[in-house]
């Protein structure tokens, strides 16, 4: 089966190595930390400085949809092999999520 | 000619199914027989989807019985094996291929008729300069468990009986003011929701002929669950040449209140003063407020063919009606409303909103 | 692998919350719940979205008079920060460091009290100021449901950390508690993903109009 | 045995039902559980046929009528149908993934018991103050106005119910995804573990709307909010909306398990492999995705515009291609087969010409401006019983029959069987088939009595008099369940003899770990491929070792016992008891107290040693 865990049969062989690499991932997450707090600071400015609406709301929406894909991908570790059921899940509900948001946003109008 | 052959089949087809369905029903409450321009598109659109529906049953049908038949397990056969077949690309997309087209076939008119339907474009079209359109508008109100009718253009008001004219598309505002009701009167055409959110529009158009059929006068329902009397809350509509429609537009606007004149129905009408015309009106140019209107308006009450929808329209049903309306429609919103009544006071009362009336005044 | 086994640094597996059975079944089932959660949260949003700024009267509150955007930056910096401190968590549990991955565990907490307190706060004024309340509007209603969603998520998943770190706090790190430490931190985060379309779709959009 | 030994007995047994976390055991207490209420669905609905026999008919009051409409649809579908499915997912889909257990057998008990005391609690509306009273479908003005504490005793009632399905839905789907024995691949999986798949799915999104707009349901009627009250700016349409979000893929839940039970009998009956596998699990995967972008055609009528009308009817009609494609699957399954008429084959067999005309109704019904005459009249309680009963009551009933040797070691009469075949089947197009021209004829559904002189009167005769034949089609079933108990002789593991899944390689009922080996699958039908080779038992995957097993468990009854309390105080809580509050809150704390009990408690499980597993010298498990 895919998710099964790879290497515990020779641990002190991977021990250096998993430890750099571990170390090397959580380097990648701060940095995925700091384009988040950028990416929410710019939102929060876009708003601030009262730009046009046509332009805030999807620019903002936009940054909303990357800062959570950062979430899932390297918070959450989805890029990280043994995720394929969740990613496929995950998707799903939000292909559904999207359906019903967009069904309130047109249907629904008075 | 093998084509000709399928053409005719495929007609005979139609013819069948055509008069099977329509014995069913009568002609002022059936779908299946179409009084109007509405309910005849739509009647087309079931005899086009029952005939592919058929088909479709007809093959599996076929193919089913002759399945059942011929590999049913014999004596002697306790151990034979049958050949394990995987799969045949070929059916396969046969049966998906078919099914595709005959989707096809049925969703262009959809799509088609659904437009059409919701076409409600002369409806907007501006007022004229003396605030009257040429599409004859009505609004309708839904109510627990009853309908009022109003013209906007005319200034006339109706409950429980929708008039309209022959051959001509009217209009319908539809809305509630409880809960959610639906409007709808099977012979001319589809329902349409009556939503305590916003206001809903449609048209129907009444066929002269049919309407003869019928009577001249169609059955209308509520379709949607409002409550315990949501089966009793029936309304009526009388149909009119367009003449005629013109001719009651104008007697329904110069209506006088009523004057009776029998002594029973004046003490009535005192009667009627006192404990119903907080929420009745009598006259068909009620220019109260909607929340006022909390009654069906009896401007036309002695010429109605039904008492609050579905009793038959005589002094002695009306009579009941007064002395226990739970008991004729539970839940309804008139019962305790008013005081206790005896018998003389109700035969008064029956005598006077048995006059009251518009057209033969 | 057994799930009461003892372990060094060495031996400790890479995944450590997928090493065992139980534990691969629980990180799979947490996160189809949170699939589910997903099209749960976008109901409210889908709902919310219907029914901003729609009150009976002119007279109520609208999104634009009523959110201040310095005290919503806070919150998400706050809630923000709370994830990279949980990521940090459980870069230490895959190393088998268990102090410090209780360290950084209540640092999230600490975070997490933090927003919450924010949130009081603010539901606080909305409720004596401006009088918008839960049961003052339809946009009242769907304002604090979404929001409320999101601050019980807040508060059970504090209950679930503060209990993981109580319980665990004399044991050490184990097959059986990783997996439970790891859900916990997931969840975590998909609380702030939640949050970063509740400030976007909310706040900044209510501002903008 | 002496009377007080019988008695501890059945104490003794009960505690063991109450507590277990055995997926078996819990099959069959969703299989009473759900059978009670298919029961009580069944007098529901069997005293809307006696009402509505004749016109102007007073057997019940108008009220009654409503209170009576609702809770036949709620109780049948989320009551009866879901939880006689999970019945058998419960009992079966394990097994036929070749797996010791579920992936959570704690919460697979606990799923039962909120489903239980959710179903408990709505049906005691009925002797505290009055059932619910809006349609199944609970439109939302009308459930605001709606007096009493009915509507009150729906929404509480279906979330805490609503709670459990979610979990069973999880549970099966981490079980198929992680448990399957060594060879199961994907593509080797039979059809009804494929369908649970993807019915758990269903379950996964479609009951998050549900729970929101349950919610708003119940702040609004139970705590001032203004979600659906038009006065304060709500919109009620929202609710439909969500309802239907709910509620279409909702009956492909129900449908599509059944399909998997057809599935699994056609091939055992007809000595078979299924026809076109791949496209079966294909059609049913697409079934499931297509079921979330059509709920709209369920509101047609609501006056949401030509352009999204066009677009869901359009989309609504798409679905009967990938169930066309199962259907004529299964024709081709038995076409060249050797096939055997036993009583679960009769349903199959009588299941698609049933079904066909139900879904072919559904199809016409998606022809949006014909759908608004169809719309709300008999022609839809047609089209829907035509594919619930025609679709999945029999699937239910086959599978009853065909499942019974597997879950309780004994095989049901099928003489009997054959007799409830035949008063069910005729009794079923009796009711229904006149319905669709009730509905052309002009009547609307969800009346509660209809007059004379509209040219009804026939049709809901003949409607009611098949209704008779159906309830006595039941009974005689439950004749047949005693008669079985009772007699109780016991069978194999292959009773039917055609058994081509792994299921049918292990003891009926199967040893309470399953497997005592792991089987290694080597292709479709795997226990099919064993006997063609000769074999009478399958290849073992390991060697006998430790098995594993989860300990039995009373917190999941005191999780969901919690839960039922506070609800009753949230309800009450409208009425100012001076007790509502204190009970809601009990009921809070017992239920989360349980749950904190339970994470901060270790529990391990227990194993069972190979010895012990050597011992048992019978045919139980695979043999080295
Ligand atoms: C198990 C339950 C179940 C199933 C499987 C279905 C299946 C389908 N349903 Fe049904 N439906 C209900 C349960 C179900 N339904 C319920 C309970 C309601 C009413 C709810 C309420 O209001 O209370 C309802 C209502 C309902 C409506 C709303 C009607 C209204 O209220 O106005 C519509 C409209 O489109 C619809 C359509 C369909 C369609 C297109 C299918 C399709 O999936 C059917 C597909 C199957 C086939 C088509 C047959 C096999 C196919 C072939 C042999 C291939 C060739 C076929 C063609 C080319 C046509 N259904
Ligand atoms: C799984 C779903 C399911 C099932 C199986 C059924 C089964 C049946 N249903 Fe119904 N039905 C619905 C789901 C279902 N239904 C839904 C969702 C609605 C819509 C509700 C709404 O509008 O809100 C509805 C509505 C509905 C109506 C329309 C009501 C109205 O609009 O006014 C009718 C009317 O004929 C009806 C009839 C029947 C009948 C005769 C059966 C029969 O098949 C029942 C067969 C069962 C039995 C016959 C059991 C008999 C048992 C005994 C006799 C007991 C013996 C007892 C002991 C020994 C204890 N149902
Ligand atoms: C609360 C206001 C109220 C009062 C007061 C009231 N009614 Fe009514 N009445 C109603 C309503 C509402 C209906 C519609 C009932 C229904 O069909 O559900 C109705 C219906 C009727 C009908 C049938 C109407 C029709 O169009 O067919 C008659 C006749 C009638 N009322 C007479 C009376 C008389 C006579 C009195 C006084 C003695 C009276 N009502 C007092 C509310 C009221
Ligand atoms: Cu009004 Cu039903
Ligand atoms: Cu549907």
């Amino acid at each position: 089966m895919v998710n099964n865990q790879s290497n515990s049969n020779n641990p002190r062989l991977n021990y250096d190595y998993r430890r750099k690499k571990n170390a090397e991932g959580m380097r990648i997450q701060v940095a995925t930390f700091t384009l988040m707090i950028f990416f929410t600071v710019v939102s929060f400015v876009a708003v601030a400085a009262d730009f046009s609406k046509w332009f805030v709301v999807p620019f903002i929406l936009l940054l909303a949809v990357v800062q959570v894909g950062f979430q899932l991908y390297y918070f959450m570790h989805m890029s990280e092999k043994g995720h394929e059921a969740p990613s496929l899940f995950m998707w799903s509900g939000v292909t559904i999520a999207f359906v019903t948001v967009l069904a309130f946003m047109t249907i629904i109008w008075w | 000619m093998k084509d000709r052959l399928t053409k005719w089949r495929l007609l005979s087809v139609f013819a069948v199914l055509a008069l099977a369905l329509s014995g069913c029903g009568e002609p002022f409450l059936s779908t299946l027989k179409p009084a109007g321009d509405v309910a005849k598109q739509q009647y087309n659109l079931m005899i086009l989807s029952t005939v592919i529906m058929v088909t479709v049953i007809a093959v599996v049908t076929v193919i089913f019985v002759l399945a059942i038949t011929r590999f049913r397990r014999k004596k002697g056969d306790e151990n034979k094996i049958p050949k394990q077949v995987e799969g045949s690309h070929l059916l396969e997309i046969i049966w998906t291929v078919i099914p595709i087209i005959l989707l096809l076939i049925l969703a262009v008119p959809t799509v088609t008729a659904t437009f059409d339907q919701a076409n409600v474009k002369d409806m907007d079209k501006k007022p004229k300069k003396d605030g009257t359109r040429d599409a004859l508008v009505v609004n309708v109100r839904a109510n627990l468990y009853w309908w009022e009718f109003e013209y906007p253009d005319y200034k006339v008001m109706t409950s429980q009986e929708l008039v309209v004219p022959t051959d001509q598309k009217v209009y319908f505002n539809l809305k509630a003011s409880d809960v959610k009701h639906s409007f709808w009167i099977p012979a001319a055409g589809g329902k349409m929701d009556t939503n305590t959110d916003n206001v809903n529009k449609f048209w129907l158009k009444f066929d002269s002929d049919k309407s003869e059929e019928a009577g001249n006068l169609f059955y209308g329902k509520c379709a949607e669950l409002c409550g315990p009397s949501h089966a009793l809350m029936d309304f009526k509509v009388e149909t009119k040449s367009q003449d005629d429609f013109k001719q009651w537009i104008s007697t329904m606007q110069s209506a006088k209140p009523a004057a009776p004149t029998d002594t029973a129905a004046v003490e009535g009408q005192k009667l009627f003063e006192q404990n119903c015309l907080s929420c009745h009106a009598t006259s068909p140019d009620d220019s109260r407020p909607e929340q006022a209107r909390l009654a069906p308006n009896l401007a036309t009450f002695g010429e109605r063919s039904r008492i609050a929808g579905i009793l038959d329209h005589n002094e002695e049903e009306l009579k009941n009606w007064i002395r226990d309306p739970e008991k004729y429609k539970p839940g309804n919103k008139m019962t305790g409303t008013y005081k206790q009544l005896n018998e003389q006071e109700l035969d008064q009362l029956a005598a006077y909103l048995m006059s009251l009336k518009v057209e033969e005044q | 692998m057994q799930a009461e086994e003892k372990f060094t640094p060495q031996t400790w597996p890479e995944s450590p919350e997928k090493a065992t059975l139980e534990g691969k079944n629980k990180f799979l089932g947490f996160w189809l719940f949170l699939g589910g959660e997903t099209v749960l949260f976008a109901s409210l949003f889908a709902t919310y979205i219907a029914l901003k700024d729609k009150v009976p009267s002119p007279d109520h509150m609208l999104a634009k008079d009523l959110f201040e955007l310095p005290l919503v930056f806070v919150m998400t910096m706050l809630l923000l920060t709370s994830s990279l401190t949980s990521v940090y968590s459980m870069y230490h549990m895959k190393n088998y460091n268990f102090k410090k991955m209780q360290l950084w565990m209540l640092i999230t907490v600490i975070l997490g009290l933090g927003f919450l307190a924010c949130e009081f706060y603010e539901f606080h004024h909305y409720y004596t100021e401006y009088n918008h309340t839960f049961t003052s509007s339809a946009f009242g209603s769907a304002f604090y449901t979404l929001t409320g969603f999101h601050g019980a998520h807040v508060i059970f998943g504090l209950v679930w950390m503060i209990l993981l770190m109580v319980r665990n706090a004399g044991r050490g790190l184990s097959l059986y508690n990783a997996p439970k430490f790891y859900l916990a931190s997931l969840y975590w985060h998909f609380i702030d993903v939640v949050w970063v379309f509740i400030f976007t779709v909310v706040y900044l959009m209510g501002m903008v109009g | 045995m002496s009377t007080i030994a019988q008695k501890r007995g059945f104490a003794s047994t009960v505690w063991d039902y109450l507590t277990t976390v055995d997926h078996k055991k819990i099959a069959i207490l969703y299989l009473i559980a759900g059978g009670i209420f298919f029961l009580m669905g069944g007098v529901e609905a069997m005293m809307i046929r006696a009402q509505l026999a004749v016109p102007n008919n007073d057997f019940v009051s108008a009220g009654l009528f409503n209170e009576l409409l609702t809770m036949h649809g709620t109780t049948m579908i989320f009551l009866a149908a879901m939880p006689l499915l999970l019945a058998f997912m419960n009992a079966i889909m394990p097994l036929q993934i070749g797996a010791r257990d579920v992936a959570f057998p704690f919460v697979n008990a606990l799923g039962f018991w909120l489903f239980f005391f959710g179903g408990l609690f709505l049906n005691l509306s009925w002797f505290l103050g009055g059932a619910p009273d809006a349609g199944w479908t609970s439109y939302a003005s009308l459930s605001l106005a709606s007096e009493g504490h009915g509507i009150d005793f729906y929404a509480l009632g279906l979330q805490i119910s609503g709670f459990g399905t979610l979990m069973g839905g999880i549970n099966f789907l981490v079980t198929i995804i992680n448990m399957r024995a060594p060879g199961m691949t994907y593509m080797r999986m039979p059809l009804f573990t494929w369908t649970t798949f993807v019915a758990s799915a269903l379950i996964l999104f479609a009951f998050p709307p549900l729970t929101a707009s349950i919610f708003m349901l119940t702040f609004d009627r139970m705590f001032g909010a203004n979600f659906f009250n038009v006065a304060a700016g709500g919109n009620t349409i929202i609710w439909e909306h969500f309802f239907w979000i709910f509620g279409h893929p909702e009956v492909y839940i129900l449908i599509l398990p059944a399909f998997g039970i057809f599935s699994e009998i056609f091939s055992t009956f007809s000595r078979k492999r299924l026809f076109g596998y791949s496209s079966m699990v294909f059609a049913t995967v697409l079934i499931g995705f297509l079921g979330f972008m059509v709920w709209a055609h369920h509101m047609f009528t609501v006056g949401l515009g030509p352009v999204a009308n066009a677009i869901f009817a359009v989309a609504t009609m798409a679905i009967a291609v990938p169930t066309g494609i199962k259907i004529f699957n299964w024709l081709l399954t038995i076409w060249g087969g050797s096939i055997k008429f036993t009583v679960p084959m009769l349903y199959a067999v009588a299941f698609i010409p049933s079904f066909v005309a139900g879904g072919v109704t559904g199809v016409m019904q998606a022809v949006a401006p014909a759908d608004y005459q169809y719309h709300d009249s008999y022609f839809i309680v047609a089209h829907f019983h035509y594919v619930i009963v025609g679709g999945v009551v029999f699937a239910l009933l086959a599978g009853t029959h065909f499942y019974w040797p597997k879950m309780f070691g004994t095989m049901l009469s099928e003489k009997i069987g054959k007799f409830t075949f035949v008063f069910f089947f005729i009794g079923f197009h009796l009711t229904f088939f006149v319905q669709h021209f009730l509905g052309l004829m002009g009547m609307p559904r969800r009346v509660w009595t209809f007059l004379p002189g509209q040219g009804l009167d026939t049709g809901n005769l003949v409607s009611s008099i098949g209704a008779a034949f159906m309830a006595v089609g039941v009974i005689s079933l439950l004749i047949n369940v005693v008669i079985t108990s009772v007699k109780n002789e016991r069978v194999g593991n292959d009773p039917w003899e055609d058994g081509r899944t792994l299921e049918w390689a292990i003891s009926s009922p199967a040893p309470f770990y399953n497997f005592k080996q792991l089987p290694l699958v080597r292709g479709l039908d795997a226990y099919w491929l064993e006997k063609m080779e000769g074999k009478t038992t399958l290849t073992p995957a390991e060697p006998i070792g430790d098995i594993h097993m989860p300990n039995s468990s009373f917190v999941p009854f005191v999780i969901s016992l919690g839960l039922f309390i506070a609800a009753f105080g949230a309800m009450y809580h409208v009425d100012d008891k001076a007790w509502a509050l204190p009970v809601l809150i009990g009921g809070l704390v017992i239920t989360f107290g349980a749950m904190i009990y339970r994470s901060l408690k270790d529990d391990h499980g227990f194993h069972i040693h190979k010895e012990e597993l050597m011992e048992e010298n019978d045919d139980k498990g695979v043999k080295a």
